[in-house]
């Protein structure tokens, strides 16, 4: 997936759905040419559309799902900018930038353990389907803080899950990190499993220690403030093993060595 | 009726007043991230790089951004891989482009204009020199050079004895008296001033009550600071002979319209290009805007608020 | 966890943090049109009348209001019937409030300031006094005795020989080093600095593209300009050893507490009460957010941001 | 009418009506309390309830009828605070405080001339139901651009009406002040006839100068940027015969003759 082979685009999109899951917002809308694009990990710098200026800038919202022209996304109304896209109605229509950035890279065979934390379960979805659409080996370790955002896991249906809580209020009591090293093991016959990961900090700090630990590949999908989406401004940069990366056009996956994890 | 939307800035012969606002809009990355023929259609009349400087900065830790009520803060602090690398490598990129294009460069003291000014004196690719003196974001506190006016001057001077391309110089609002600096930048040599560059703010983090920014305090630029800009183009222009670029907040064609209204001869779209990649493309609503006004042509427009 | 808003900002307690803005609230005429009994159930903790001066003053030609985006224009220009007028009609009537009355005072020259406070030293109506040095809607191009650093000292100095009660000086944001300012006011006998006044700015109207406000500049306020406000009380209080009260903007308790972790000891509501009469009554939220950081009380969250 | 008698209340109510009613908006909402003090040519001070910073201000709104327990607006979207209200939906709800400001007075058996320019005919419905109610007579003058804003017409059924509009597209070619004269003159019996007037600027000059020049007692409603809309900032002034009045407090209803009208 060569950055030069992304296209964009900035459609005005109606939303055809708009569902509450647990704790989230899932919302949908038809745009048939990001659907055709999207790869998983990619994602969207979107907003209402119209001419109020608060919010004022499109927030970046990975890709939960596309099927046919529709794209889904599934938001954490956590602040002012995820609450009032989280309010769209049916009908609505929303501001739409992409599908943007680097998403996930996967080549080889290698079976693929999925790791999710909170809102950060999103782009797995679409992973999972595109890894399995390859012929390979998914499972996914999906973690939250209780059971309403536990909710989520009937997205994933069809795919094999664990589900971790703080709480201990669904699934196993725990962080999703804690039942990962056990699913690392190279099984015989097998190419040693290669992790996936979204969701907040600390969860992906975990997961690289543990990746490099037990010796796996990982990528991992990270999150920074952004405002152009398309590396015009450098604004949403992280520090990586040489310098600053921007998370909107270096990544926003990255290989978990690229990134310096202090 | 068809409004003539051509202005001259300078030797500059524009298609239309509407430019970018330096450091908010990177052609070679977008061209990359969009993969629209930028180089073929566009949307702007000149072009402004990012601002360069004679060493390569990595720019300030993050976060860099925090979004206010209508505005945008960013802490960049001019991250860019310094004037040598500019020349040899993005210039000659840039050479393809339809439109002139405007360098920009900072320094740290007054000689490094100077210095900068001079790289790029032979440059045909450069139409013209910016220099900005108003980066409040490489200082801890905020200073910058054209918080003096005196300074301001020096560091135009400087420029003007090493180039003879036209100058412009990129003053900041966080001052008491903008003509007095404004002034300073004309005494000093300076074809035209640009108005404005961000206003010193900052933000508090929601949960851990400590600036979100990782350089404390940022520039405040987005519709919130319109007024304040607004203001500047109106009295400087009114005050000082040379033409100037207008900047701060522009959105729509409306804004843009009224910023000449009240003396810009070009208008430059900074955040609001993050808000929507197409606010760059207003030129022909600013011409239809123009002609309800009755007025025949963009350079008629430019002062008519005085 | 019931966390105690109790302040002290100098000789005043205050029940909680949450003042209102001079000019943005006259409870007497509130009291007359909302017809709630707000002499009774007054949401403030204390409350400054508009600024009076020497004379009276009809104000500037309208219009005075603009919204602007997520902020207000203004050019009210301090209109006013006069301090006798204050001291002998409305000081009385203030008599009966159950919060103390911190009465703002502006003059064209520094001697004023001196004879205002002398007018008001006696009156014990009155527990404080706030000087206006910052007022950008006097002077036609916004030049307020506080863009001076010595200015500002030489009003405090001939208040401070006036009276001895509690002195506060309202600063301005349109300089170029508001703590430079914010000092001379210290040194010459302040005992607290109000901050921030509006922001230098101006709207043009729509149709007519001339300056839509009669006085053609006025001052932007409301959360447009939080970040330039947080960034003069973050900046000041960590500076100087007074009491600081910061406004600009504060719209919401999650504010107001960023106001007092920037280093505030009182916040004051000014263009939000326009929005929403409601928003004064934000001390019992500010409260809860207090301890939803587990923080014991308002006292102890002023500065934390530092 | 007292001020001191003015109550008035900060709600959060629920819209029940929108529709369009040619180029304005009609919006209804239920608010008891208002609905019950609201007095002929007194305003609210109205906008979306929400958190979004812009608009900032609630926007001064006339109102034009009141029913058990709704009120209704019409709203003219000239701009971003007017659009964002009339684009308010079925069960949105908008922040509301009023009813403010000193209404039409009226006191005696005059007949009353109604005269209503574009919007400015908004007040102009209660005010006519209340003088029928008083057994007063009533007649309207109602003037438009063209058909488009015509429409409205249909909202004063029942009232005597004349229609003129600039482009003669309904009724009289012209403006609503030509005919004005025609239907000031005492007739036999009967005390002299009262102009209750709501325009924009030049309209209201006009008719102060016609009721000047024929006699007649006049009262307009007249308009100013607001912000606060309770006699608070000082920033809605007028010039008034001896000084600023404020239009919020000291109107929006003024004798013309306290007016300065040049
Ligand atoms: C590549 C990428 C993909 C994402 N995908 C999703 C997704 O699928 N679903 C989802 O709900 N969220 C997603 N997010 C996070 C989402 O963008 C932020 O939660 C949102 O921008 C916060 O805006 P706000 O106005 O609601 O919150 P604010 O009130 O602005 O802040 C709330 C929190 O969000 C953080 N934040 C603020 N602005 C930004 C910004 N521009 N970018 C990132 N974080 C910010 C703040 O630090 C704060 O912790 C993604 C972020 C990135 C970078
Ligand atoms: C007492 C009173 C009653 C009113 N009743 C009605 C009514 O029933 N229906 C209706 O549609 N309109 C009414 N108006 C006018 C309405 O308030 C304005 O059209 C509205 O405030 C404009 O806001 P905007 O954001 O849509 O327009 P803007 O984009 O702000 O401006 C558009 C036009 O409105 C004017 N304007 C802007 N702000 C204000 C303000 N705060 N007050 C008045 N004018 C302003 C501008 O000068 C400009 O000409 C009334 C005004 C007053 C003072
Ligand atoms: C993210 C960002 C980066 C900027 N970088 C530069 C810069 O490198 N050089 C410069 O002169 N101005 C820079 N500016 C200032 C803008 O060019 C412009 O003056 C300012 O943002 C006001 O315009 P606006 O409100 O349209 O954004 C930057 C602004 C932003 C928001
Ligand atoms: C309409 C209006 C009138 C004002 N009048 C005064 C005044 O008389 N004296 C004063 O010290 N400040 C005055 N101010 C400034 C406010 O007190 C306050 O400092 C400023 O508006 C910033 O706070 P805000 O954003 O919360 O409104 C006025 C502000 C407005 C909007
Ligand atoms: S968001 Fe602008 S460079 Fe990444
Ligand atoms: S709107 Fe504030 S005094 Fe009238």
């Amino acid at each position: 997936m060569d950055a030069g082979l992304i296209p964009a685009e900035l459609l005005k999109c109606a939303v055809v759905e708009s569902r509450q899951v647990g704790a989230y917002r899932l919302i949908s809308f038809v745009a048939p040419q990001i659907a055709n694009l999207a790869h998983p990990g990619q994602f969207l710098m979107i907003r209402m559309s119209g001419n109020e200026l608060d919010p004022l800038l499109p927030r970046p919202m990975g890709i939960h799902n596309v099927e046919s022209d529709l794209v889904t996304m599934l938001i954490d109304p956590v602040g002012k900018g995820t609450a009032r896209l989280a309010a769209a109605g049916i009908g609505d229509r929303v501001s739409v930038l992409g599908p943007l950035g680097m998403g996930f890279r996967f080549e080889g065979e290698a079976p693929a353990v999925l790791v999710g934390g909170g809102i950060g379960i999103s782009p797995l979805k679409l992973l999972a389907r595109s890894l399995a659409a390859e012929g390979r080996e998914v499972r996914c370790l999906l973690g939250f803080r209780t059971r309403k955002e536990a909710v989520a896991t009937e997205l994933f249906s069809g795919v094999r899950t664990d589900v971790i809580t703080e709480d201990g209020s669904v699934g196993r009591l725990g962080l999703v990190s804690d039942p990962l090293p056990g699913c690392l093991a190279r099984e015989p016959g097998k190419p040693t499993p290669e992790i996936f990961a979204c969701g907040p900090s600390p969860m992906l700090a975990a997961v690289a220690r543990i990746a490099r630990e037990c010796g796996n590949a990982a990528q991992v999908s990270v999150e920074a403030h952004m405002a152009c989406g398309i590396g015009s401004c450098q604004g949403c940069v992280i520090r990586g093993a040489g310098g600053y990366l921007r998370v909107c056009n270096d990544g926003p996956v990255f290989d978990v060595e690229d990134i310096s994890w202090q | 009726m068809a409004v003539n939307l051509e202005i001259k800035l300078g030797p500059l012969e524009l298609a239309h007043p509407i430019i970018n606002a330096s450091g908010t809009f990177d052609v070679l990355a977008a061209d990359k991230a969009l993969e629209e023929d930028l180089f073929v259609s566009f949307p702007f009349a000149a072009y402004i790089p990012k601002t360069v400087t004679l060493q390569p900065r990595a720019g300030n830790p993050p976060p860099r951004l925090q979004e206010t009520a209508a505005g945008l803060l960013n802490s960049i602090g001019l991250a860019n891989h310094g004037i040598e690398a500019f020349i040899t490598e993005d210039l000659h990129r840039l050479e393809s482009l339809p439109v002139p294009v405007i360098a920009s460069i900072a320094g740290e003291e007054t000689e490094d204009y100077g210095r900068c000014a001079a790289m790029l004196d032979s440059r045909e690719e450069v139409a013209a020199i910016e220099l900005n003196v108003s980066c409040p974001n490489v200082e801890l506190d905020g200073r910058a050079l054209g918080l003096d006016p005196e300074k301001t001057r020096q560091a135009t001077v400087l420029a003007r004895q090493a180039t003879s391309k036209f100058l412009i110089v990129k003053l900041t609002p966080n001052v008491t008296d903008i003509i007095e600096v404004a002034a300073a930048a004309v005494d000093g040599g300076a074809d035209c001033v640009s108005l404005i560059n961000t206003v010193h703010g900052m933000a508090l983090d929601r949960y851990s009550l400590k600036p979100v920014l990782g350089h404390v305090t940022g520039g405040l630029s987005g519709p919130a600071i319109k007024p304040v800009a607004l203001r500047a183009v109106f009295l400087v222009s009114r005050e000082l002979d040379v033409p100037v670029i207008g900047m701060g907040g522009v959105t729509t064609a409306q804004d843009a319209l009224e910023f000449m209204a009240a003396g810009a001869t070009a208008v430059a779209v900074g955040t609001a290009s993050f808000r929507d990649p197409l606010a760059a493309a207003m030129a022909p609503e600013l011409g239809r805007l123009i002609n309800e006004h009755g007025i025949g042509s963009a350079s008629e427009l430019i002062g008519v608020a005085h």
